[in-house]
């Protein structure tokens, strides 16, 4: 059918299009509104808005994310991503803390702020050197760490396992690699809501 | 016989009539219609409630609660058991000021209210949910002994809305559109990418989950239905859609739901849920009672379409046997499967391993580790393995 | 652009991002997961509810409430909004002590507890029921202006439980036994005949609704579902079933549940829900918004199986064109039915007509009243007919 | 399969079942209990537990049931089915009583005072004489006046639409015959619950 045959709702105007069109594409930058920010600037809105989650150098309060750190542990046994060490975008924090930070007040910073935060955090994460400006041209071509290192295609099915039915393994073989059981990882499902904080 | 199980009341019947086969709720009038105009569930079945690990998220505004699949039976999850999963807590929407703009490469850009959106000719689907980080802890080793904990991001509804599609040439897709860009209006502005290739295919945009209007926890007023494909993308409380050449690699397609592999590369873009299975009694919450005759009982789903078979083993996956899948079987909802099974009373390993209609057959978690280390969170799809010891308890455990 | 549809908050964002896009809801964190670990309706939903009469009858603890069809979509009915029938109010059972007996022309007589029922092979099916009374009140003419009064009497649910056969089979049956007597635990110990070949077919015992336990108004923790069959011999806590050799003629089946003719001469055993549809939207209390193009929206049902076809007019019956059916299309459940309409603005008379898988077409209202008079209380299962007046509203109507 | 097969649960004993076989059938009266009972009686025990609701002379109170009444009416415009106009069967009052009544207190009447209720009841219909003494003999011999009237197999499907496509009727003769449009007998359906008890 030709656009518009039922007719229903409104055109939305450039004007409304511009309130609502918030998004910044993470490889080109596409999106990124005028404005800018320094990183000492950013280390003030920091402060104020962030740190009290994040931690005063981004190393994390409790269990909420760190925001810096793990460079090199993608290939460890307990790897640590992070904006340093995985995020392939530079463009992408921007749009992130635009829209979703801070966590209490999501979507209430100004470009230029979110700018700084951008290049605070950037820095911290010695991606950026101190002097850096985040704008819209600045920010798409912040070289991040882990840029080349994802795979936009799904590789899956990656098993490929044979519906065997009979004496498909030794049962002698058959043995626990791990069990649950003793852990005391586990909430209770029974009465009241569990409150278990620690393992 | 008119004796009550409980207390006797005042006008108990003649005394022979005994053995007494009354209760005192036989014998007496209870609540009238619309004393619960909207109703709940009856207060002995309290526990059955979802369920949340405190310890695993920083606040319960970005986490996850599990639903009871220890409990239910068939193949809807009941709308107040859903599982949840929020970034920026539940909003509560005023469905009135809700709106939702289609803009971007198309030729007529729109911004939708909901009463406009109930305009359009409607779609009904059963389908499955699963968040992609299901069974994430039990990617390193068994951790929860529980199913509700290591199973329960997954439920499934009747969803009822307009197609994507219907939206998509109400407001003509330019040719050089590939992809869409999907927003949330929660705190988190939660946003994704989709091919434009799946939102032409079988997308819904959904007002009502299992008959009535989307709980506040699944997006009310409005969510993305992306059938088969992992609860992410399902965008809760959905405000924009814009079409675009390029995928927009957001936060969320980057530091999260990217599956990072042993030699330190990412899978970005893993939308599929691949089939999957688990055996819902017994299970760690539902042991067994003595030895006897048992119906094993579980669920199967695939983001590949419909369930061809299901097979179960009681020795560790020495021995399959293929299990009664239960109709209706749908594409891309849960699929029941039952089979009988004369418990001798000895330990036992059960465990399902499902093939769907593509004849993709779900992996070991040893064969998933092969390929993928044990660091990629997300799409643990793995056989389940419950063991069943001599005194009927039952526990979660990975197999060598 | 950030400023908020409603109040503005304290660090809302530069002025320029006009016009506003982002609602308070989008600018704050919502309440965390399991806030509600059992959840509920939005509470701008609270219209949407079960409704009742309350001068049709003398005391609500007998009486009915109806299902709010004009909000609902699919063919599942939410558990909080199915339809109640009580005869002596609700019952709030202690399963752990609800048994179910099954005596009389057995083989070996049984006393059954939830835990032994819960064991038995389970079976999942989605089936409608309806009062035989639904639509009751415009036997004699139009009287209620309303879709959730005329027809709100009818819901769906997927039920679990295991099948009346099983049970019958594990007591053994014996061959003088032609008829089962079925009771319920309620004050009115609300009792019925069936005939055997019924039970031995397609009857469940069922412990869930849409996956979770049955609710309290529903029968918890047990009910009889007779698919097909009309409401009241789904026997709700139900705690005993005698086989015999002949009927009861119970009062709910002699006084009540019989439909008097004009000859004065009775029907008894009329179980059958013949096959009926009703358009849910336009509908009283849905009425259109000026001329353009709506889609019809209606729901079918029959007790003899699926549903062929239905048809819908526009001109109280002159002409008629065919429905959409959407799947599933499942064997005694509610089925959905749609046709796109450009409504001009002029006054319209619309009706649905369903035909079943036997090929029994749905009747007029005039058709039955030559058959049935208009004392027969149930089994009303005519055509309804809505009259949209040129400002959209919309009337219960009746056609001479 | 054979019974038991499952061996689910427990075989009922003879005792519990007498417990629970509170059921009457109405064409015979098995399951009638020994005892009995006399219209006098069941006067006292009527006036004590069921007039309030049911009128000292079954008249009905409110819009509780009428027990008396519409013989004759089953053919009027209005008919008035009741225990004297309609019942086939004098066994299932017994039974219905024993039950289902008192409302608020159902089931808990002893067999000699159900005995004696119906006696009342079908003496209030005069369909037995004052002197009559009801018991699990004398219930089934009671003749009831629309015995005969009731088929017991239903004879649906009795309509035979045809689905007839296209003017199926002369537009000219489609016209009302009814509505229910300012009749002001349906609750509201949005808001809070209608308390709505006239017409
Ligand atoms: C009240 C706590 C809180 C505050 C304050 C807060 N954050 Fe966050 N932040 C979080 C949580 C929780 C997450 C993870 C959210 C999720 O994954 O859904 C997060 C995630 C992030 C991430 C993504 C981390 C990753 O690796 O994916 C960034 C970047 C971030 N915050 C930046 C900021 C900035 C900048 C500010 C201040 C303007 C801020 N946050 C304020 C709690 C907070
Ligand atoms: C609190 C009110 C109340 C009391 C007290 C009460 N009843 Fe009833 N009775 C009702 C109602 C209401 C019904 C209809 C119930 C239904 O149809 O579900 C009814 C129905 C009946 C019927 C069936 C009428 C018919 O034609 O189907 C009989 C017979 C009856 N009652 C006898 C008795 C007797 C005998 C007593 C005293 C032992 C009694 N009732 C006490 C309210 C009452
Ligand atoms: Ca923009
Ligand atoms: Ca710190
Ligand atoms: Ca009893
Ligand atoms: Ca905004
Ligand atoms: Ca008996
Ligand atoms: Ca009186
Ligand atoms: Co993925
Ligand atoms: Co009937």
């Amino acid at each position: 059918a030709e656009p518009g045959s039922f007719g229903y709702g409104r055109v939305a105007s450039p004007a409304q299009i511009a309130g609502w069109d918030i998004d910044v594409r993470g490889e080109d930058g596409a999106g990124l509104p005028p404005g800018k920010g320094t990183v000492d600037r950013g280390a003030d809105v920091y402060a104020e808005q962030c740190a009290a989650c994040h931690g005063t150098f981004g190393e994390g309060e409790g269990r909420f994310p760190k925001l810096v750190g793990g460079v090199g542990s993608l290939r460890d046994e307990r790897p640590e991503p992070t904006v340093g060490s995985y995020w392939p975008f530079a463009p992408t924090l921007w749009d992130y803390i635009n829209r979703a930070m801070p966590m209490s007040a999501p979507h209430t910073l100004s470009a230029d702020d979110v700018y700084a935060l951008t290049a605070y955090i950037l820095s911290l994460n010695d991606l950026v050197p101190n002097e850096f400006v985040a704008d819209r041209n600045s920010l798409p071509k912040v070289k991040m760490r882990n840029r080349d290192n994802f795979i936009w295609t799904d590789p899956r099915p990656d098993t490929m396992a044979k519906p065997c039915m009979n004496n498909c393994v030794n049962a002698a073989d058959v043995r626990l690699s791990s069990t649950a059981e003793g852990r005391d990882l586990t909430p209770r499902t029974t009465g009241p809501l569990d409150t278990m904080q620690s393992k | 016989g008119s004796l009550a199980f409980g207390s006797k009341p005042a006008t108990a019947g003649p005394a022979q009539a005994s053995p007494p086969a009354d209760a005192p709720w036989s014998q007496s009038i209870g609540a009238g219609v619309v004393d619960r105009p909207y109703g709940r569930p009856a207060d002995t079945e309290a526990s059955v409630i979802r369920r949340n690990v405190p310890w695993l998220t920083a606040s319960a505004e970005s986490s996850v609660s599990f639903s009871p699949l220890q409990d239910l039976h068939g193949i809807i999850t009941p709308n107040g058991l859903f599982f949840e999963r929020h970034h920026a807590g539940r909003p509560d929407i005023d469905p009135a000021q809700h709106k939702l703009m289609i803009h971007g490469l198309v030729e007529r850009p729109l911004l939708l209210t909901m009463k406009d959106i109930l305009r359009f000719p409607q779609i009904t689907r059963i389908h499955f949910i699963e968040c992609p980080a299901n069974g994430g802890m039990n990617w390193r080793a068994a951790q929860m002994n529980s199913l509700q904990f290591s199973h329960g991001m997954v439920s499934c509804a009747e969803w009822t809305g307009v197609r994507l599609s219907t939206l998509l040439e109400e407001v003509g897709v330019k040719k050089e559109a590939k992809w869409a860009m999907v927003e949330g209006a929660d705190g988190a502005h939660m946003n994704r990418s989709l091919p434009l290739d799946k939102c032409l295919d079988d997308c819904l945009v959904v007002y009502a989950q299992n008959g009535e209007a989307l709980r506040p926890e699944q997006g009310y007023p409005l969510r993305l239905v992306v059938p088969g494909w992992e609860g992410n993308v399902n965008i809760k409380w959905l405000r924009r859609i814009k079409l675009g050449d390029k995928p927009w690699h957001s936060r969320e397609e980057t530091s999260k739901y990217t599956d990072l592999m042993p030699d330190g590369t990412s899978r970005g873009f893993t939308w599929l849920i691949d089939a999957k299975s688990v055996i819902t009694f017994p299970c760690p919450e539902k042991p067994l009672d003595g030895p006897g005759l048992y119906e094993i009982r579980g669920l199967a789903w695939t983001g590949s379409g419909k369930i061809r078979r299901v097979d179960v083993s009681m020795d560790g996956g020495v021995n399959w046997q293929t299990a009664r899948l239960h109709e209706p079987v749908l594409s891309k909802a849960l699929t029941k499967f039952t089979l009988p099974w004369r418990w001798d009373g000895r330990p036992a390993l059960v465990a399902s391993r499902v093939i769907d209609e593509t004849g993709y057959v779900q992996p070991t978690i040893a064969e998933l580790r092969k390929q993928r280390g044990s660091n990629s969170i997300y799409h643990n799809n793995s056989i389940q393995t419950w063991q069943v010891k001599s005194d009927g308890s039952v526990f979660n455990v990975q197999l060598a």
